[in-house]
């Protein structure tokens, strides 16, 4: 062959797609803000000792209910005033942001590790295997999901991990589906067949055929969902199955304090507004990503 | 004009023999009157009864007033009261299934109609506090549940209470009609008559906030449960003012006494120093509750002044280090998720003394399988709870909570003495002595100190200033027989 | 001698129906992708198969490999019967036997590298690797003219031409004796094709490879197959060498076929062969001679039952009810 | 014959996520009343874009930077929307390439006929009834003109339930729904089998005879070219490189790019004989230098083809972007 | 739709309602926290009554043995009695259930109605400051914990502003008989506007914080097919006749648009029924979703058991609503 043939292309030399498509991320300034404010509120969670400026659990009765310090009766050294127990709520919304970030990554990474796995195996195996899957995750539907978890707490008690598993229990069903979706379309593209022709096994197919292919539009989906998560922690809070006390988490901060939101509002505010900015930001950045990774889902 | 109270809970069922929360009672029993009823100071007086005569230990005659109707306009017999009562405490009376306020009844043995206007209750044993516990039975209309049956009960009304059924909107309010054919109600309680407002509604709104906020808008009039945090805004706002009454529930926590570490009386007298029930008195219930050093609420019967246990955080140190915990313990204490806030004050104050206290918020259904085990063995080190105390006898709150292996003994307490003594209380007749048997029952606990006695708080009502001849009373009913709007 | 035999091979496909359909009684449906096709390929020929979209060119192809398992018939491919190799056989057969596909974009897997790609074979068969893989990865590279420097590239980094030599050179790893080029041009634009052709017929010469070269372009099969195998609605309707066949083709389907190709040159008056209606649906295909339904040749007879496969020239086969009548659609008619 | 589209200097350009792409870099072209201009070029050579751009339908991120598109006398730059609107499926009709991607799969097909009359035909009764009647009427019509069997039942069918090549013919039959003086047919064949195409290409042979229209036929085969085109433009990365009469540009081209396509095209007359195709690949049209842009992959390349070629004459009616196109007779 | 079709739905039904009821048959049997203990609380009883308790409750029966009781009964639409209300279960809840199915219709259409015009709006004008404000508003609607806005709702309309109700569903001065037990059907029946006009003031609050999540999240979908409609061969075909550019939008590209809407909804939906317990107890709704968290803590099973399959026979059915719209969406698609 001549060279002719080996003309360069436009693309520049080892780049990969993911690197391509984290270039394209990095040019949406609003996602790139919202990432940032991720990652602030992460190294917020993992630092919250050296920056609290209270012990989070300290209790005070004689600082009940104390208003933020800009308000009459507030005290810089409570910024954003204290709740029901005089304790000093800024402190308690960076321990709680462990609490927060921890389920809602704990949940995203249960639920879609057991949606992929499922997801694979229906969309791959079909037949029987899929029909099965395809049932129970009906069922998980059919099952209206506040129910299933208060049932589940109910089982189970209380406690981190039984909340990471009654929120992840149905939270799969998505991860699943998305995967089973794209596996149906994937497993018939030229190139998985290629494989095949190889001599390659369902293993060598579906870990490093599809899988890689298909997991793009997962992570965006469980971004997505894990500010749906942290949501949902606060609904269990709300039904008093929420984390263990002293443990501050947003969901409980916020469920407790609603009982005093008609006079002192701060209580249950503040926590409420760091849900909606991690959130807010968590779905930005998702969608930028989305944006970046998938174009499919995007405009 | 429609007086409207925000009420917590919905009505399960509105037959009155068939229901077991106090929620459902009271909105049962603005249209159901019973033979006898309380007054505001918790005194029981005759309401369909004219008067009540004991004749025996065990027979108490009830001369039954004339001329009351149901709400249908058929007049009232003894004969309905009886079979109000045996419906109740016969087996199998309501179609084959038996009344759960059967219980509420004690030991009778029968009921019958010894003259046109006299019903007798037979009991087969002395049991004191029958007058006590009767305001709990309401009279229903014999004719009227033959024609309807058990379930139509459940659903429908006719009763002689001063409010009839208009329309019940299940779980979200039922409203009542005034009756005007109505006797009158209890002689002792003026006035008399029939009831001042057009319409009583009770609007079932179970979100705390929602309800202060109903009242503060001035869609509702009366709200009960209000929360001790929000009294100052309802008293800051124009229209609405803050009424209180003691209440009949005893707050304590339970010690495991057969566990590890409050096995020792030592390690119990120290939790119960270590506690500042003043200051979560002052600060978190806003001041509305009586402090207690023993089971029984200043106002029940039998009642005393005991020795205290005051504040101490050394004491309770040292008491500690003397029972061989000299760098303290490490205990768990279960409450409900109503309760946690309160319990983790506790906790921070026991932890200051050495009690170091880790709050864990169970269900309710859980917490009374693990607690409430009458004698089977007992996990866990401390449990936040309460128990009521409606009749204000000793009767239903000191036997259960601290006879040996009783239902409600959450601490595991045994002692022998003290169950002779309960017993023998519990059929005593003379008044004196059996209130003296009491305070020697209580200064036995205060030694053993099974459990912290803490409080017993005041029931808390947010109303607006337009009601008027209203009253909260002790067994937080709602009656609003005498209640009118402006 | 004959490399590759194939006899009477069927491929079948059943929509699945659920427990639920099948209770509430939907009716099964079957596409006859490929219905009893039987033919040889000798080694080191070229044999081009044509028909139109749907007829059932790739299955035919995947089914030889067992990609799609035959419903039927056997396939032996030197002496061995490809249909009855067990899984670790088959998985050696599949070094000999490979395929190369028409879409240049949807044949690599994106996120994988050339050399990835194209080393995959070895490591799959434990032919070679780390270095010695890369070593070799990057000579078949070169030889189908890629740089070994763009070894660590990713597919969408190269124009359709390109990415179609990688996976030339991914079926060529392996060493194989007889490849299934599955339309490997069509997708591409006329220059880059010509540059596709001329490497597969060197590649062919120097490796004395065997191709089943599969296109619905006339032109292309033309030029480079020896024998052509004309199809329909999953049959084989006509087969012999190329040139019998372009310059005397007797089942008027492969004579409408060729009038329908549209060609460049001065233009020359042919005859043309209007078909009527459309390819009928593989679903429902007409009963007897498959064609019937749009052969302006068609008897009573066609319409009743399939007609058998005649010689009509050395090494020519059609299966035409009509063969005996000499007709020919080309005739010029006007 | 009276010039019926004249196209000068257009230019389009993409703001694309690499950088500026001149799709269409100084296309000029004359489509007389009735006649057929072939457009052949590489996938990506602006053949598309350049029409496009005539109907004004280039979306951003493109957009027309430059040049005059004159119809029937009126230059189509200087049309507002509404006038715009007014003159596509009227005046110039398109069909496109996929019909199963053109039509709108959730109308009917009779709908999507219908709309078009009711957007154009002034000669449809005001009466609603009537009107009605009268729009089904030439829906039915124009359906048997493109030879589909029971039209009035067909109407009311979805897109999915027609083969491919019915689909291509609904499409042009909404294309000629309102007799069109121009139709532009890109790649109406491509995506169908041989047999179907030639039915397609010569149903729009025949409705251009009947009907007198011009059209516009781009594609990629020089042979359907050959076959159905009076005269031929060939494109090459955004500009025209060669045009002249059918058989003249292809008998004797006078560009090496139009040279190498016809090497390049298998022929069983070829076998065994070498093919000799073009190097290389179509340029990227990111930032492209000002000069030949065939010069990279072409065999007469020298060192002055790196200027700009202008279009020049190569004899009657024929023209070429090539400095060397005389040596090449 | 055949009816063959219908019959599929209803036998693949089959699977689900079983699945359903045996998981909540065995989330219930292994909960800890006896039934007869919550009920007789304080309460004194002997263990005699507590054992005819027991039996009159028919807890005493071997797990198994209910459950197979339960299938059975519930075949007939029998869900027994429910321990607290003295009445059977059916009733208890068909009193309850039109109040959360016409807070859960009202949510959908609130959302429905907002979001398809704004999803729309904000493809046609994308990347225009609206696009970007409708955006942030998507994430804002997805972000806010529901209890948390209802609350601040009803401080803001109903506290200060006094212009909305707190809680209910409507006022008690007219008394609307009861047919559907749909207020807004009800009220239109009687021929009672001011009436109707009230339950819609009561509705409005409830149906907003329900409906806020929902609403974000199809608009963000509308959003996004739109923008993947208005992208295809089709709309530029459209545009090459000539078609006015409200006829290209509105009929070409949004009922393409709407498909992914239809199913994003349906699923919604189901979500939204199941999920309004928390809505109902903030605005005193009085819905099924409250009775059931109740009947949870109070371990009132048949309660539990039945609604828990009423969700799944409702999220089944509003699926199969989704399919046939979606047919008419999509005429590819068939039934
Ligand atoms: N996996 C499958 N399931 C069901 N039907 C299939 C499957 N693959 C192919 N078919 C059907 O089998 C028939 C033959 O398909 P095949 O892909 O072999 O045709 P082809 O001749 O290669 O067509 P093309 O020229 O379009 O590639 C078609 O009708 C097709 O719809
Ligand atoms: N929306 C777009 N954004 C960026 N570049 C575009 C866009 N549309 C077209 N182009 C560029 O314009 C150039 C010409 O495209 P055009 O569609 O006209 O080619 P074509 O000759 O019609 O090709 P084909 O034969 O593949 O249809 C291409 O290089 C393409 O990359
Ligand atoms: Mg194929
Ligand atoms: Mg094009």
């Amino acid at each position: 062959m001549t060279d002719a043939a080996l003309a360069p292309t436009s693309a520049p030399a080892a780049d990969s797609l993911f690197r391509r498509n984290l270039r394209e991320f990095r040019r949406n300034r609003l996602a790139v803000a919202s990432a940032l404010v991720v990652l602030l509120f992460v190294v917020m969670a993992v630092a919250a000792p050296l920056i609290a400026p209270q012990d989070p659990n300290a209790t005070d009765l004689f600082r009940r209910l104390q208003p933020p310090a800009w308000i009459e009766g507030g005290d810089w050294a409570f910024p954003l005033g204290c709740d029901g127990l005089g304790r000093d709520i800024l402190s308690r919304i960076i321990y709680g942001a462990r609490i927060s970030i921890f389920i809602g990554i704990a949940v995203i990474l249960l639920a879609t590790g057991v949606g992929i796995l499922a997801g694979l195996a229906a969309g791959y195996f079909r037949g029987w295997v899929d029909v099965v899957i395809g049932r129970i995750v009906d069922i998980l539907l059919g099952f209206p999901y506040l129910i299933f978890a208060i049932g589940l707490m109910a089982m189970m008690g209380p406690g981190l991990v039984n909340i990471v598993l009654a929120l992840a229990y149905k939270e799969w069903v998505i991860p699943c589906r998305v995967v089973r979706g794209e596996t149906l379309a994937v497993r018939e593209l030229e190139y998985v067949e290629a494989a095949r022709a190889l001599g390659a096994g369902p293993r060598h197919i579906m870990w490093r055929e599809i899988l890689p292919n298909i997991l793009s539009p997962v992570i965006v989906v469980s971004t997505i969902r894990m500010a749906n998560v942290i949501i949902l922690e606060a609904s269990l809070s709300f039904l008093g199955l929420g984390v263990q006390p002293p443990t501050a988490s947003w969901g409980s901060m916020v469920s407790d304090g609603r009982a005093f939101i008609l006079e002192s509002w701060w209580v249950s505010t503040f926590p409420g507004l760091a849900i909606l900015l991690l959130v807010l930001a968590i779905n930005v950045a998702s969608q930028g990503l989305r944006d970046a990774f998938d174009p499919r889902f995007s405009e | 004009a429609d007086l409207i109270v925000g009420f917590t809970l919905d009505a399960d069922t509105l037959d009155p023999a068939n229901h077991r929360k106090r929620e459902t009672e009271t909105i049962i029993r603005n249209m159901y009157d019973g033979l006898v009823t309380r007054d505001a100071n918790m005194v029981v007086v005759p309401e369909i009864a004219e008067s009540i005569t004991q004749v025996s230990p065990t027979e108490y005659d009830f001369k039954i007033r004339s001329g009351i109707k149901f709400h249908d306009g058929s007049t009232m017999t003894a004969e309905d009261v009886k079979f109000t009562l045996d419906r109740i405490t016969v087996d199998g009376a309501m179609g084959g299934q038996t009344s759960p306020r059967k219980g509420l009844m004690g030991p009778v043995a029968s009921v019958d109609v010894t003259a046109p206007d006299t019903v007798r209750i037979t009991l087969s044993e002395p049991w004191p506090i029958l007058p006590a516990m009767l305001p709990n039975q309401q009279i229903v209309f014999k004719a009227f549940v033959e024609k309807v049956g058990d379930e139509g009960l459940a659903t429908q009304v006719n009763g002689t209470g001063p409010f009839k059924l208009a329309e019940w909107r299940k779980g979200d309010a039922v409203i009542l009609e005034r009756f005007d054919d109505y006797y009158g109600g209890a002689t002792d309680i003026p006035p008399v008559g029939p009831a001042c407002v057009d319409r009583v509604i009770f609007k079932i709104i179970p979100e705390s906030a929602s309800r202060v906020a109903a009242l503060l808008a001035g869609e509702v009039h009366i709200i009960n449960e209000l929360p001790a945090f929000s009294i100052k805004q309802v008293e800051a706002n124009d229209g609405t003012q803050v009424m209180t009454v003691n209440g009949t529930r005893s707050f304590f926590i339970a010690m495991n006494m057969e566990g590890e570490y409050f096995d020792d009386v030592k390690v119990r007298q120290a939790a119960a120093m270590a506690i500042d029930k003043q200051l979560i008195i002052d600060k978190i219930l806003g001041g509305n509750a009586a402090p207690i050093d023993g089971i029984l609420s200043p106002d029940a019967f039998g009642s005393s002044e005991l020795p205290k246990v005051g504040y101490d955080p050394e004491q309770a140190k040292a008491l500690l280090a003397e029972a061989g915990f000299p760098d303290g313990i490490d205990v768990t204490m279960d409450t409900e998720g109503a309760f946690k806030d309160t319990a983790e004050a506790i906790a921070s104050m026991l932890t200051n003394a050495g009690i170091r206290t880790t709050v864990t918020v169970g269900e309710g259904a859980q917490l009374s399988d693990k607690w409430r085990t009458k004698g089977a063995p007992k996990s866990g080190d401390m449990f936040f709870t309460s128990w009521g105390n409606g009749s204000l006898d000793p009767f239903d709150i000191f036997t259960p909570t601290h006879r040996t292996n009783d239902r409600g003994n959450s601490a595991g307490y045994a002692n022998a003495a003290l169950d002779a003594l309960l017993d023998a209380a519990a059929v005593e007749l003379d008044v004196d002595k059996r209130r003296g048997m009491y305070r020697e029952a209580e200064m036995m606990i205060n030694a053993d100190q099974p459990y912290v006695y803490l409080w017993v708080p005041k029931d808390i009502y947010g109303v607006s200033k337009r009601v008027t001849g209203w009253q909260p009373s002790a067994d937080s009913r709602i009656n609003l027989h005498d209640a009118c709007l402006n | 001698m004959t490399l590759l035999q194939v006899d009477g091979l069927s491929k079948h496909y059943e929509a699945r129906r659920s427990l639920a359909q099948r209770l509430v009684g939907t009716p099964r449906s079957v596409v006859r992708a490929v219905n009893d096709v039987s033919l040889t390929v000798a080694k080191g020929e070229v044999l081009g198969l044509i028909g139109e979209s749907g007829c059932g060119k790739s299955t035919l192809g995947r089914a030889i490999l067992r990609l799609h398992e035959p419903t039927s018939g056997r396939v032996t491919f030197d002496g061995t019967d490809v249909t009855a190799l067990a899984a670790p056989d088959l998985k050696a057969m599949r070094r000999r036997m490979q395929i190369i596909f028409q879409d240049p974009y949807a044949s690599l897997n994106p996120r994988r590298t050339v050399a990835e790609i194209v080393g995959l074979p070895l490591a799959l068969h434990g032919i070679a690797s780390g270095e010695e893989a890369r070593a070799i990865t990057a000579r078949v590279l070169e030889r189908v003219g890629l740089r070994a420097s763009q070894l660590d590239r990713y597919p969408h980094q190269f124009s359709g031409g390109q990415r179609q030599r990688i996976g030339i050179a991914r079926a060529l790893v392996s060493n194989p004796d007889f490849i299934v080029c599955d339309e490997p041009v069509s997708a591409l634009d006329v220059s880059i094709q010509a540059q596709i052709i001329a490497l597969l017929l060197e590649l062919k010469r120097e490796f004395g490879l065997t191709y089943l070269f599969i296109s619905h372009d006339i032109s292309v099969i033309g030029y480079l197959a020896d024998r052509v195998a004309v199809m329909y609605l999953g049959e084989i309707v006509e087969t012999g060498p190329v040139a019998e066949v372009l310059d005397n083709p007797r089942h008027p389907y492969t004579q409408s076929l060729l009038s329908a190709v549209p060609e460049v040159g001065p233009r020359r008056d042919k005859a043309r062969v209007r078909l009527q209606g459309d390819l009928p649906s593989p679903l429902k295909p007409p009963k007897g001679c498959k064609f019937h339904t749009r052969c302006p040749l068609a008897i009573p007879a066609c319409a009743e039952r399939p007609p058998e496969s005649r010689g009509v020239g050395p090494g020519h086969v059609a299966a035409c009810h009509r063969l005996d009548g000499n007709l020919s659609l080309l005739e010029p008619v006007r | 014959m009276t010039v019926l589209l004249e196209v000068s200097n257009l230019h389009t350009e993409f703001h694309a996520r690499a950088g500026l792409v001149r799709a269409v870099d100084g296309v000029s072209l004359k489509v007389s009343r009735g006649e057929c201009l072939g457009v052949v070029g590489e996938s990506g050579s602006g053949k598309s874009v350049t029409f496009s751009s005539v109907m004004g339908l280039v979306r951003s991120p493109g957009q027309v930077t430059q040049g005059a598109i004159f119809f029937d006398g009126r230059n189509l730059r200087d049309l507002s929307r509404e006038e715009m609107r007014a003159i596509r499926g009227r005046d110039i009709a398109m069909t496109m390439q996929d019909a199963l991607t053109a039509l709108n799969p959730a109308l009917t097909v009779g709908e999507q006929l219908a709309e078009v009359l009711e957007a154009h035909d002034e000669t449809l009764p005001t009466g609603r009834t009537a009107r009605r009647t009268a729009i089904r009427d030439r829906s039915v019509e124009m359906l048997g003109l493109v030879g589909i069997p029971s039209p009035e039942a067909r109407l009311r069918q979805y897109p999915h339930e027609f083969s491919g090549g019915m689909r291509q013919r609904i499409m042009i039959a909404i294309a000629l729904a309102c007799r069109p003086k121009l139709l532009i047919a890109d790649e109406p064949t491509t995506a169908l089998d041989v047999t179907i195409q030639a039915q397609v290409l010569e149903l729009i042979s025949d409705i251009r005879a009947r009907l007198g229209m011009a059209v516009v036929l781009i594609t990629h085969d020089l042979g359907v070219v050959a076959e159905h085109c009076d005269r031929v433009m060939v494109m090459y990365a955004g500009q025209v490189v060669e045009e002249g009469p059918t058989d003249q540009v292809i008998g004797a081209p006078c560009h090496p790019y139009t040279r190498g396509l016809l090497a390049s095209i298998p022929r069983p007359a070829l076998r065994g004989q070498p093919l000799t195709p073009i190097m290389g690949q179509v340029p990227d049209l990111v930032g492209l230098p000002p000069q030949c842009r065939f010069h990279s992959r072409c065999p007469l390349a020298q060192p002055q083809c790196l200027v700009e070629v202008p279009m020049r004459d190569a004899g009657p009616g024929r023209r070429s972007r090539c400095l060397r196109l005389e040596e090449m007779a | 739709m055949s009816l063959g079709k219908l019959l599929e739905r209803l036998i693949q039904l089959i699977p689900v309602l079983l699945g359903v009821s045996l998981i909540v048959f065995v989330m219930l049997a292994l909960t800890p926290g006896d039934p007869v203990q919550i009920m007789v609380g304080e309460q004194a009883i002997t263990p005699e009554q507590e054992a005819e308790l027991r039996r009159d409750l028919g807890l005493d029966r071997p797990m198994v043995e209910r459950f197979f009781l339960f299938i059975a009964n519930a075949v007939q639409f029998d869900f027994g009695q429910s321990f607290y209300h003295g009445r059977p279960v059916a009733d208890v809840i068909a009193e309850r259930l039109p109040a959360t199915i016409e807070l859960s219709l009202v949510a959908l259409i609130v959302a429905l109605a907002t979001a398809i015009p704004l999803g729309v709006l904000a493809a046609i004008r994308k990347n225009s400051i609206f696009d970007r404000l409708a955006t942030v508003g998507s994430l804002l609607g997805v972000s806010l914990p529901g209890f948390w806005f209802g609350i601040l709702l009803i401080m803001l309309f109903a506290v200060h502003l006094q212009i909305l109700p707190v809680s209910g569903r409507i006022g008690y001065a007219s008394e609307v008989p009861t047919v559907t037990g749909f207020l807004l059907i009800d009220t239109l029946l009687a021929g009672d506007f001011a009436a109707f006009g009230e339950a819609l003031r009561y509705l409005i609050l409830p149906a907003i914080t329900l409906g806020l999540p929902m609403t974000a999240i199809l608009m963000r979908v509308t959003r996004a097919s739109m923008l993947e409609v208005m992208r295809q061969d089709y709309i530029t075909f459209a545009e090459a006749k000539g078609l006015s550019h409200r006829r290209v939008i509105f009929r070409h590209a949004l009922k393409n648009a709407l498909i992914p809407t239809v199913s994003v909804a349906a699923i919604e939906t189901g979500s939204l029924l199941g999920g309004n317990m928390i809505v109902e107890t903030v605005f005193g709704w009085p819905g099924l979703g409250r009775l059931v968290v109740e009947s949870i803590f109070l371990r009132n099973y048949p309660l539990v058991q039945a609604a828990v399959l009423l969700y799944a026979i409702t999220y089944v059915l509003l699926n199969f609503v989704a399919d046939i719209l979606y047919t008419v969406l999509n005429p590819r698609v068939k039934l």
